[in-house]
């Protein structure tokens, strides 16, 4: 058995930068052995450890669907020295993967259902990961109906804009992009993601609200969801903390007795109502 | 200036007497919101400080040759209270030994505490029992009670007891400490319990450092690397310190990394080494280090090393007065350079 | 009689029998401390002692662990696992909370989907020689314990031995214990006295262990005092260093950092202790800090052992030795902590606020 | 930087790889005055330049010597040139310590030198730095914080 420490080695295939600053990008990366590849299962909201050698390691979460084959996608932002380090990487180059980590988002329960997906800003991408899996033909009859609220700072921001183009030019989902400000040249909504949710106004009814985002943008938009009838149950967001394992071991992402990187990053409302912790 | 000897134990017992009535006093009459003393530990060996808000719980205040931890270590940041949902700065008294005063005052200068808002009870200290060495030299005996009378240490234990000298079981520090009261200084507010002193320079030859400081570079470096091998980087010594009160210690530091933080020699090393570099000019001798160590790590030999640097670089003691500013954070024309590489 | 004696002065041979085959760890004294070691020289193990200041899961768990190896050269990487797994290790003289804590790493190590192979292999390949403990300290607690904990606890050796004065009464344990001591045929036999001698120190030692706790229903008051204000009380005087959870034979916790040699472009990821009393342990990269003050790192420390270890692993995370009670710098008693959270029982049990 | 070392491991006479930590007003120019002038002196030194001598952290010179240079130099303005007044008498005193310390805990007093250069010295600092190589030389590669493999 090979031991969980040890990352699989990729290389990149390609880096998008995603914003204007140039301070996230998308990576797209291609396994060294296919063997890996098979092995490195996942279902979306689920994350990896992404490693430099030499540098460290980070958890991200997985930004592409387990639906496009021949690569995994990471969207990483510049924050600390790995992250730092991977920005000055090259294609080519070779990045170590540990994973696929977490629980994920809960696909098998989400069945059936009529799924919102709610971002704000770089949080997105494992909510890309659900969405394109959730619009894969395969998958795509599993489901009711489809809304995605994304939010951002200003129009420079948004992750994804091929992707997002191409679902609202769909017909069987439902898109609504907004900016907290008002911009040249953007004729989409405009205001905070809390407010265009009561705007959409989705219905609790046989409903699941995905949240994921900046923590002042979840408390706001859960007080909204929670007006518009929303059981705790029906809510799910994805948490982060600092992590050095991801399997558990090290100890420090706990809250209560539940650890982020095994338990989680996924809870329900409902679950951390009950969670007694730090975070 | 070497005291008579009396009995230590009858004049601890005195002083701790004095200690209580006068913070029993500065609580009453609402001078202090809060006292910080030292309790009795649950061990022997050992003391545990205390805050004390009631006046029903002054009688736990005690005063023996155990009092290591340096309670200044306590008041950066200052403690602080909600009342009525405002955060409000506790006035503070603080029980001191010279060397708790002597940080006081050193972090008055480095205005790291209001003097406004701290009480010195100044306690005459007549030397700290040095518990790691007599845990140490007990071997694997397990002291169960220790007390103090003359010049004896006694302590006891299951089926032993054994009588120690009090000079020589003292903590390597206090032997060569000059400042045992709190030295006078005009704008902490002081209650000074027995006697202070009025000092505003200290003498001392070094001598205790002549040996090392002969040895070749690479004996020192076996020294040095013998001495801190136990080390477990449980940082005991910077949570101890008084002076270290940084928000992010160059340890924890991780843009840049500025050194590995493995239990390899070389980190080890060099983390002690930088400790001392920041304790320059500051290091006040209270010895808390070397007492709350774990694995019994005595770094005397650096704590007395700066001592000796400063002294006679910039003939500056750390913590004696508020009007002298601390070596590093003024310079001179006129300092020396025998250390820089000349033309010669 | 499957029990034999050992005399004293037979533990050279001992050594020099079962350090063949084994890498042979015992106590020993350096500088004053009592430390396991890998021994060489007989001479140096030090049977008549406390307690080791390092637990010896050290051994099994070290301060600093390599998880991998690497060279780079140029853009290529290459990993070398580690391969020094298969070490056959025997720790002797383990005092029996502490072999204990063998058992309860193990149950942490292994759990869940994903298991520390480093751990459980070289735990898979240790033969641990128990020492009953004739003289516990006044800090010692694991009668209290829910393991059963007994100064001559035999549970978790595969040898056990008691200190008869002279002798040491030789116990096979494990299948791997009695095959050792078949092969080690000079032992002399042991007699009932022995048996009923070893019997009643045992009974000595116990009634030797004076603290008595009450952690039936700790991890249940636990519950609902996470925002107890005796949070704030038990961790005024604490400094935040590390010794309690370093010292600990049951903390697990680790960082994980890259140790590269510049020299030779390789480098080594390496797990190094980590305590949960350190700030930097829960800052993440944005600045926030779950646990940013005292409060909640000790709060932290006594809940992993006291709650979330019974709810996660059906066990209390504490063996009861001691260390973090004779070694904290300020003494900051868990014992005292104990008590109080019992106390809160009686209390009304409405939750109030902790004002930080 | 690194790489500098790595190279330096795989001559065939060893040579010191030693850093020099310049200030950008006095000493820095004094070396390029050096250069132009056509003074010979040993290529052992690697420039960083800095602001002042008094933005050199002590860390700086740890660090050079944890990373395997043998040996580090730091020139400043002489005392009462400093471009920004009293830069480099605040960095005099840090210094003093660094120097001391280093030499406490055994390290060779020859491997850190602190000197002072001026815009106009560039004889001087040629000869300085001959010394320098030539003292770094005598004590042979720093091998004092290599990590054990």
């Amino acid at each position: 058995m090979l031991s969980p420490y040890i990352p699989m080695l990729t290389t990149i295939k390609s880096i998008v930068s995603e914003n204007g600053v140039n301070d996230i990008k998308t990576y797209e990366l291609v396994f060294k052995n296919k063997e890996d590849e098979e092995k490195f299962d996942y279902i979306p909201g689920q994350f990896a450890e992404i490693s430099l050698i030499g540098k460290g390691e980070c958890p991200i979460g997985i930004a592409s669907s387990p639906t496009e084959k021949g690569s995994i996608k990471f969207t990483i932002k510049k924050m600390g020295t790995v992250t730092s380090a991977i920005h000055n990487c090259e294609v080519g180059d070779i990045i170590g993967v540990r994973g696929p980590l977490g629980n994920g988002w809960p696909i098998e329960e989400l069945k059936g259902k009529n799924i919102i997906v709610i971002g704000g800003g770089f949080a997105f991408s494992t909510l890309r990961s659900l969405v394109y899996y959730m619009l894969h033909e395969d998958n795509r009859a599993n489901f009711k109906d489809i809304t995605v609220i994304y939010g951002n700072r200003n129009c420079s921001e948004i992750l994804y804009q091929d992707d997002l183009m191409k679902w609202e030019r769909m017909e069987d989902i439902d898109v609504a992009l907004t900016i907290d400000c008002a911009e040249e040249g953007w004729d989409g909504r405009v205001g905070f993601v809390a407010p265009i949710v009561e705007a959409v106004s989705p219905s609790p009814e046989n409903a699941v609200a995905i949240v994921c985002g900046p923590p002042i943008m979840i408390k706001t938009t859960e007080d909204v969801l929670d007006k518009l009838n929303f059981q705790p149950e029906q809510i799910l967001e994805s948490l982060e903390m600092r992590m050095k394992c991801g399997i558990g071991k090290c100890g420090r992402c706990n809250i209560g007795e539940k650890f982020v990187c095994i338990d989680g990053p996924v809870f329900s409302q409902a679950e951390l109502r009950k969670m007694h912790g730090d975070r | 200036m070497v005291k008579q000897m009396g009995d230590i134990q009858a004049e601890n017992v005195e002083i701790e007497k004095k200690m209580r009535e006068v913070a029993r006093s500065l609580l009453i009459e609402k001078e202090v919101d809060v006292i910080i003393g030292y309790a009795r530990g649950t061990v022997p060996l050992s003391s545990s400080p205390i805050f004390i808000k009631n006046v029903e719980d002054i009688d736990s205040l005690i005063w023996d040759n155990l009092c290591y931890v340096n309670l200044a270590r306590y008041v950066v940041p200052p403690l602080t209270e909600f009342v009525d949902n405002e955060k409000v700065e506790l006035k503070v008294g603080i029980v001191s030994k010279g060397c708790v005063a002597r940080a006081l005052i050193h972090l008055a200068k480095e205005k790291q505490v209001d003097p406004e808002k701290i009480k010195i009870i100044g306690i005459p200290c007549n030397g700290v029992v040095n518990r790691r060495r007599i845990e140490k030299e007990l071997g694997e005996k397990e002291v169960l009670e220790i007390s103090v009378s003359n010049d004896q240490v006694i302590v006891k234990g299951k089926d032993f007891e054994e009588v120690l000298p009090y000079q020589d079981y003292l903590n390597e520090l206090c032997k060569t400490c000059k400042v045992k009261s709190p030295p006078m200084s005009s704008s902490l507010s002081d209650v000074i319990v027995g006697e202070s002193i009025e000092i505003s320079s200290v003498e001392d030859d070094f001598s205790d450092l002549s040996e090392y400081e002969s040895k070749t570079p690479e004996e020192k470096w076996e020294v040095i690397t013998e001495l801190l091998s136990d080390c477990t980087r449980c940082y005991a010594c910077r949570e101890a310190c008084p002076m270290c009160y940084c928000n992010l210690c160059f340890v924890d530091q991780n843009k840049p990394i500025w050194f590995g933080k493995t239990s390899e020699m070389s980190d080890i090393i060099v983390f002690h080494l930088v400790r001392a570099m920041h304790m320059a000019g500051r290091c006040v001798g209270c010895g808390a280090c070397s007492s709350v160590c774990p694995m019994g790590i005595d770094l005397k030999l650096i704590n007395r090393k700066l001592e000796k640097i400063v002294k006679e670089r910039f003939d500056f003691t750390a913590g004696l007065s508020l009007d002298v500013m601390p070596p590093m954070m003024t310079q001179k024309m006129e300092d020396s350079e025998d250390f820089m590489l000349g033309e010669h | 009689m499957k029990e034999k004696i050992l005399k004293k002065d037979q533990v050279k041979q001992l050594h020099e029998d079962l350090s063949r085959y084994y890498s042979f760890y015992a106590p020993t004294k350096v500088k004053g401390n009592i430390v396991f070691k890998k021994i060489t020289n007989p001479e140096d193990i030090e049977l008549e002692y406390l307690n080791s200041k390092i637990p010896p899961k050290e051994i099994l768990f070290p301060r600093m662990e390599t998880l991998f190896s690497y060279k780079i050269d140029e853009k290529n990487i290459e990993i070398e696992p580690r391969t020094d797994l298969e070490e056959k290790i025997l720790i002797f003289g383990v005092r029996p909370c502490d072999a204990y804590s063998f058992s309860l790493l193990e149950t942490f190590f292994n759990f869940g989907q994903f298991k520390d192979d480093l751990f459980m292999k070289k735990k898979e390949n240790t033969v641990v020689i128990g020492l009953a403990c004739n003289t516990p300290r006044a800090t010692c607690f694991c009668t209290s314990l829910d393991y059963n904990g007994h100064p001559h606890r035999k549970d978790d050796v595969d040898i056990f031995l008691t200190d008869l004065g002279e002798n040491y009464l030789v116990n096979p344990i494990s299948e791997t214990g009695k095959a050792i001591i078949d092969k080690l045929a000079w032992l002399s036999e042991a007699n009932n006295d022995d048996l009923q001698k070893a019997e009643e120190l045992s009974k000595k030692a116990e009634s030797l262990i004076s603290t008595k706790l009450d952690l039936q229903h700790t991890a249940e008051i636990l519950d609902p005092s996470f925002n107890h204000p005796l949070w704030k009380e038990v961790s005024e005087n604490c400094l935040g260093c590390g010794t309690c959870t370093f010292l600990c034979p049951t903390c697990t916790c680790f960082d994980v950092v890259e140790d590269v040699d510049h020299y030779n472009n390789r480098g080594k990821r390496v797990r190094i202790w980590d305590t949960c009393q350190f700030c930097l342990y829960t800052l993440e990269t944005s600045g926030h800090n779950p646990r940013n003050t005292k409060i909640e790192r000790c709060r932290n420390r006594v809940l992993h052992k006291f709650n979330y270890y019974p709810k996660n692993y059906d066990l209390i995370g504490c063996v009861g030795c001691g260390r973090c009670i004779h070694l904290c710098p300020v003494n900051n008693d868990l014992r005292e902590i104990i008590k109080k959270i019992n106390a809160i029982k009686n209390e009304n049990k409405k939750e109030e606020v902790v004002v930080a | 930087m690194n790489k500098a070392v790595v190279e330096s491991k795989q001559d065939e006479e060893w040579q010191p790889k030693i850093i020099a930590f310049l200030c950008n007003w006095c000493s820095y120019a004094g070396a390029d005055l050096a250069g132009v002038s056509r003074i010979q002196y040993p290529p052992t030194i690697r420039v960083v330049r800095v602001p002042c001598s008094g933005r050199i952290n002590p860390f700086f010179i740890i660090k050079s010597l944890i990373d395997g240079w043998d040996g580090v130099v730091v020139s400043g303005c002489h005392p009462g040139d400093c471009h920004y007044i009293s830069g480099n008498l605040v960095a005099r005193r840090r210094f003093a310590i660094v120097k001391e310390l280093l030499d406490f805990i055994g390290i060779e007093p020859d491997r850190v030198h602190f000197m002072w250069a001026s815009a106009a010295e560039g004889e001087l600092f040629a000869v300085m730095i001959r010394k320098i190589s030539e003292l770094v030389k005598k004590l042979g590669p720093n091998k004092k914080f290599e990590k054990k493999w």
